[in-house]
């Protein structure tokens, strides 16, 4: 494990940003060169199942010590060592795009299409990046933390406030 | 009037004459009759309240008893179970699949998503399927039990039995 | 588009017909276990592409879980996947638990494997049910939910309801068990193996069953394993993993049972992986149920548990004049849950079910990220479908076993 | 030997013996709901809510210290006080229920520190209109009058004193409690 993480920090000295010990060794990662390094994982040291993809939205969280808004986190395991690695890329709000991993991981196609939905952020190099839990003339990224939980009628969504509208009673 | 003089009430509104096989009824009565003995509703499940209205067309409660039959085709049905949460995006196609439904039609909205949103107050669930459907009877329950359901397809019937003059505009 | 008529002529005149034929599935069709679009690219009746289009129950349920409080947001995971929410509780409770250092007692920790258990019993009822009557067996829906009635009898007696039930809560369960839901509980674990060999009678040789199963959606294990499958649908491939052996929670570390695999990976062997499971989950809450007696008494709840109230801060008393050794008071007010983060996974009836939590040290989670096994198997439908015809579609749709709750979220 | 067992269906006469097995020698499931059996949920089941009604004075338990309204996930519990000057006790002039946003999930009988508010075992019921389902305090207490002459008394649901919780995580009203 140690062995692991400090090789990995020693080789990809430009892309690890710093190692973590929480739950799971944690690395937090830079967004160039992030597709060699977890391509080398994968094919290398023999991560090869994607558990998660996922974006977080940092928005006022209280005492953090970056400057970006989003992160994307990774879970990857390894079959064989049953090892856990958590992965974090930093995203800064005004370009809002990241590496996209689908050519290694099919599974990544339906999440990074749900992190675009969900947080906007746009994943380079993906075949198909639309919207996939909400229609795609929705406006707006729901979980951002700057979005409403509850839409006012102003802000409905244009197909439900006709049909709401024709059908009142 | 003759008719209360020669023939005797059976039932509320039903009379006979004595001793043939003459009964004279309102033409309401005979088609709510029917109507009520063969509420056929859409297999069309949302989410939770789905499956246990599965469970009430199933081997426990049955609902064939009551000549309640799941066609799933919404051409064939009478009744629109609204079994589970509608959502923003769902709600054209809970609205078509009603609209593709031969008059007379009734909605039962079944379970607290369906009936008002429940516990998702959110951006992508439609408040209840009554904004955008005449809904008839609403069973709370998170979800309901079977038989919940079964007392309001039971109470269905008895609303459909009141009516009146509901059989001459074939909408 | 191509016009039928157009078409007619030129099959007719022995042309090849070159244009796609475009189809959809759903969201209103009663094979598609609820919800789930497919948009279908058809040559003949092949299909060549599937997208599925999903959404349709999107209900908001991680963006509603930073609203509410970590209990609350219990209540919410029943309704991810409705079929099985006490394994969806536990999740959710194992992830805040670890964000709260809270440690379970072990009582809860029985109690908790065998409601996670027995919901894999109720999930797989279903699906065998469900699968078998898209297939076009009949009689075993029936008898599959007769059985699952029965159970849910047993969920009704545990926890006051029959679906969604509430019954994990941080830091243990709700209650404990009675004697007369552990001897029912015995009652069905002896009588429940008889029940599968009368599943297994119907369907297991049958040459319906074979015919319409076997080497259908083949799924080689480098494939399953890219594609992200877990559960049975990636054991059927011939994979070995299960959160349960590979990452222990619960009281599955101190439990026996076998992690059946499959060798082809097709529909067949998925359906041989799940009755063999229905077998070693029955297996589990015997030898739970074995177990219990050890801890006849013990609380069911963790000592330091948040209460179900949650405040935004805690008051603590005054400080004592002379603190015991090691415990350091921090003035008054107190977070309830430390900030940080913290990610747990179980292997729900579907596959991997994950939780990951960041919290902010208020008594609501800042990000509720659930992995869910359904959404991940719905993107492999393309891939399984290809190739296939319009009838197996149904079978690849059974035999993946998704929960549009469970992957809309 | 497989060759002859496929041509004479082996296979699926074993099925259809089970099944005729199964219709002839067992007994059937289906309960004849509604007509003959009505089925009695086992206790603690989440269905109808009600106001417990005091017996001496003949309104509700409730203090109005709002636990329930604080810990509903669906926020569907509305109560209203008024502050007694000379007491300085709380008195309830409000108490809303909307039923069909509640999703029974129990949390406010059990954080109730008096078991005011109950969950009764009480499932049949529907609406037909949208207000039906709305239970003000008269409502409440009506329901459960309705539920308490189906029971035996004392009645004592289970959620009020969950099994196996510490009995100090309970209030000092509750660990006392044995039925009303």
């Amino acid at each position: 494990m140690e062995e692991l993480l400090n090789e990995l920090k020693e080789k990809f000295s430009s892309v690890v940003i710093e190692v973590q010990e929480k739950d799971y060794p944690t690395l937090i990662c830079k967004r160039n060169g992030f597709v060699d390094f977890i391509k080398y994982l994968k094919e290398e040291k023999g991560f090869k199942y994607l558990i998660d993809l996922c974006g977080v939205d940092y928005l006022n969280y209280p005492k953090k010590n970056f400057e970006e808004r989003f992160k994307v986190v990774y879970h990857l395991y390894n079959l064989d060592t049953k090892v856990l690695l958590r992965l974090k890329v930093r995203i800064p709000e005004e370009d809002c795009w990241h590496h996209s991993v689908t050519p290694l991981w099919r599974t990544a196609d339906f999440f990074e299409r749900e992190c675009y939905d969900m947080f906007g952020i746009k994943f380079k190099g993906h075949p198909n990046l639309k919207r996939v839990l909400m229609p795609d003339d929705w406006e707006g990224h729901p979980l951002r933390k700057d979005y409403p939980l509850y839409l006012e009628e102003e802000q409905e969504w244009e197909t439900y406030k006709k049909i709401a509208q024709k059908y009142k009673r | 009037m003759g008719i209360e003089k020669d023939t005797v009430e059976i039932a509320p509104g039903i009379r006979q004459v004595p001793g043939t096989p003459v009964v004279i009824s309102p033409i309401d009565k005979i088609i709510n009759w029917a109507r009520a003995g063969s509420m056929w509703p859409v297999t069309f499940g949302l989410a939770c309240c789905a499956i246990e209205m599965m469970a009430t067309g199933a081997s426990h409660f049955d609902l064939d008893r009551y000549g309640i039959i799941f066609r799933a085709t919404p051409r064939q049905a009478d009744v629109l179970i609204i079994a589970g949460t509608v959502t923003k995006k769902m709600a054209p196609i809970v609205r078509r699949v009603y609209d593709q439904m031969p008059e007379p039609k009734y909605v039962i909205a079944m379970g607290s998503c369906a009936c008002s949103g429940g516990i998702f107050k959110t951006y992508s669930v439609a408040q209840g399927a009554d904004k955008f459907l005449p809904v008839d009877v609403y069973i709370p329950g998170c979800p309901p039990r079977p038989e919940a359901l079964l007392f309001g397809l039971l109470t269905l019937q008895q609303k459909i039995k009141r009516e009146a003059k509901k059989w001459g505009f074939w909408r | 588009m191509a016009t039928y008529l157009e078409i007619n002529k030129k099959q007719v005149n022995g042309e090849k017909w070159e244009e796609p034929f475009y189809l959809n599935m759903g969201p209103q069709h009663p094979s598609t276990h609820g919800v789930l679009r497919l948009f279908l690219e058809l040559e003949g009746e092949t299909i060549v592409n599937c997208t599925p289009i999903i959404g349709y129950l999107h209900r908001g349920v991680e963006k509603l879980g930073e609203n509410l409080n970590y209990n609350q947001a219990i209540v919410l995971s029943d309704r991810l996947d409705y079929i099985a929410s006490a394994a969806n509780n536990t999740a959710f409770a194992l992830a805040f638990e670890k964000l709260m250092n809270l440690e379970v007692p072990r009582r809860a920790k029985l109690l908790r494997t065998i409601a996670c258990e027995m919901a894999r019993i109720c999930n797989h009822l279903l699906w065998l049910a469900t699968h078998a009557l898209d297939i076009g067996a009949m009689t075993v829906f029936l008898y599959c939910f007769r059985d699952r009635e029965w159970l849910l009898n047993i969920y009704e007696k545990i926890c006051g309801a029959r679906l969604t039930h509430t019954y994990v809560r941080v830091g243990g369960v709700r209650q404990d068990f009675t004697q007369e839901i552990i001897d029912d509980l015995y009652k069905f674990t002896e009588e429940f193996p008889s029940r599968i060999y009368d599943y297994e009678t119907l369907i297991d040789v049958n040459r319906i069953w074979l015919k319409r199963t076997k080497g259908i959606a083949v799924v080689p294990p480098e494939d399953a394993i890219n594609l992200g499958l877990t559960g049975p649908c990636l054991r059927g491939s011939g994979v070995y993993y299960d959160v349960r052996k590979f990452r222990p929670y619960d009281a599955y570390g101190e439990v026996n049972f076998v992690v059946p695999t499959g060798k082809n990976g097709d529909t067949y062997d998925r359906y041989r992986v799940r009755m063999e499971e229905l077998r070693q989950s029955n297996f589990i809450i015997r030898q739970c149920l074995d177990k219990l007696p050890e801890t006849e008494g013990e609380p069911v709840l963790a000592e330091n548990a948040p209460d179900l109230l949650m405040p935004e801060k805690i008051k603590k008393p005054e400080p004592k004049p002379v603190p015991k050794k090691g415990v350091i008071f921090r003035g008054a007010d107190v977070p309830v849950v430390p900030p940080g983060e913290a990610f747990a996974a179980i292997e729900s009836p579907k596959g991997e079910l994950s939780v990951y939590v960041v919290s902010d040290g208020s008594n609501k989670p800042w990000r509720l990220r659930v992995r869910t096994p359904s959404f991940v198997h719905i993107s492999a439908i393309p891939y399984m479908a290809k190739n296939h015809m319009i009838a197996d579609l149904v079978a690849i749709i059974g035999t993946l076993d998704i929960v549009l709750g469970d992957s809309d979220r | 030997m497989k060759i002859l067992e496929k041509a004479l269906l082996i296979e699926i006469l074993k099925g259809l013996a089970l099944t005729l097995r199964k219709m002839l020698f067992t007994k059937p499931v289906t309960i004849e709901y509604f007509d003959k059996v009505r089925p009695v949920p086992a206790p603690g089941f989440r269905g109808r809510h009600a106001l417990v009604r005091d017996e001496k004075t003949g309104d509700t338990l409730c203090v109005a210290c709002m636990r329930c309204v604080r810990v509903c996930p669906s926020k569907c519990i509305n109560v209203e006080y008024e502050v007694d000057k000379e007491t300085r006790r709380r008195k309830v002039v409000k108490y809303e229920i909307d039923a069909l946003r509640c999703v029974y999930c129990g949390y406010c009988e059990e954080v109730c520190p008096v078991n005011a508010i109950v969950l009764t075992e009480w499932y049949e019921y529907v609406g037909l209109k949208r207000e039906d389902l709305f239970f003000n305090k008269e409502k409440l207490l009506k329901n459960w009058d309705e539920f308490i002459a189906t029971q035996k008394r004392p009645y004592l649901n289970p959620f009020w004193k969950p099994r196996g919780i510490p009995e100090k995580f309970l209030p000092a009203k509750k660990r006392q409690f044995t039925g009303v």
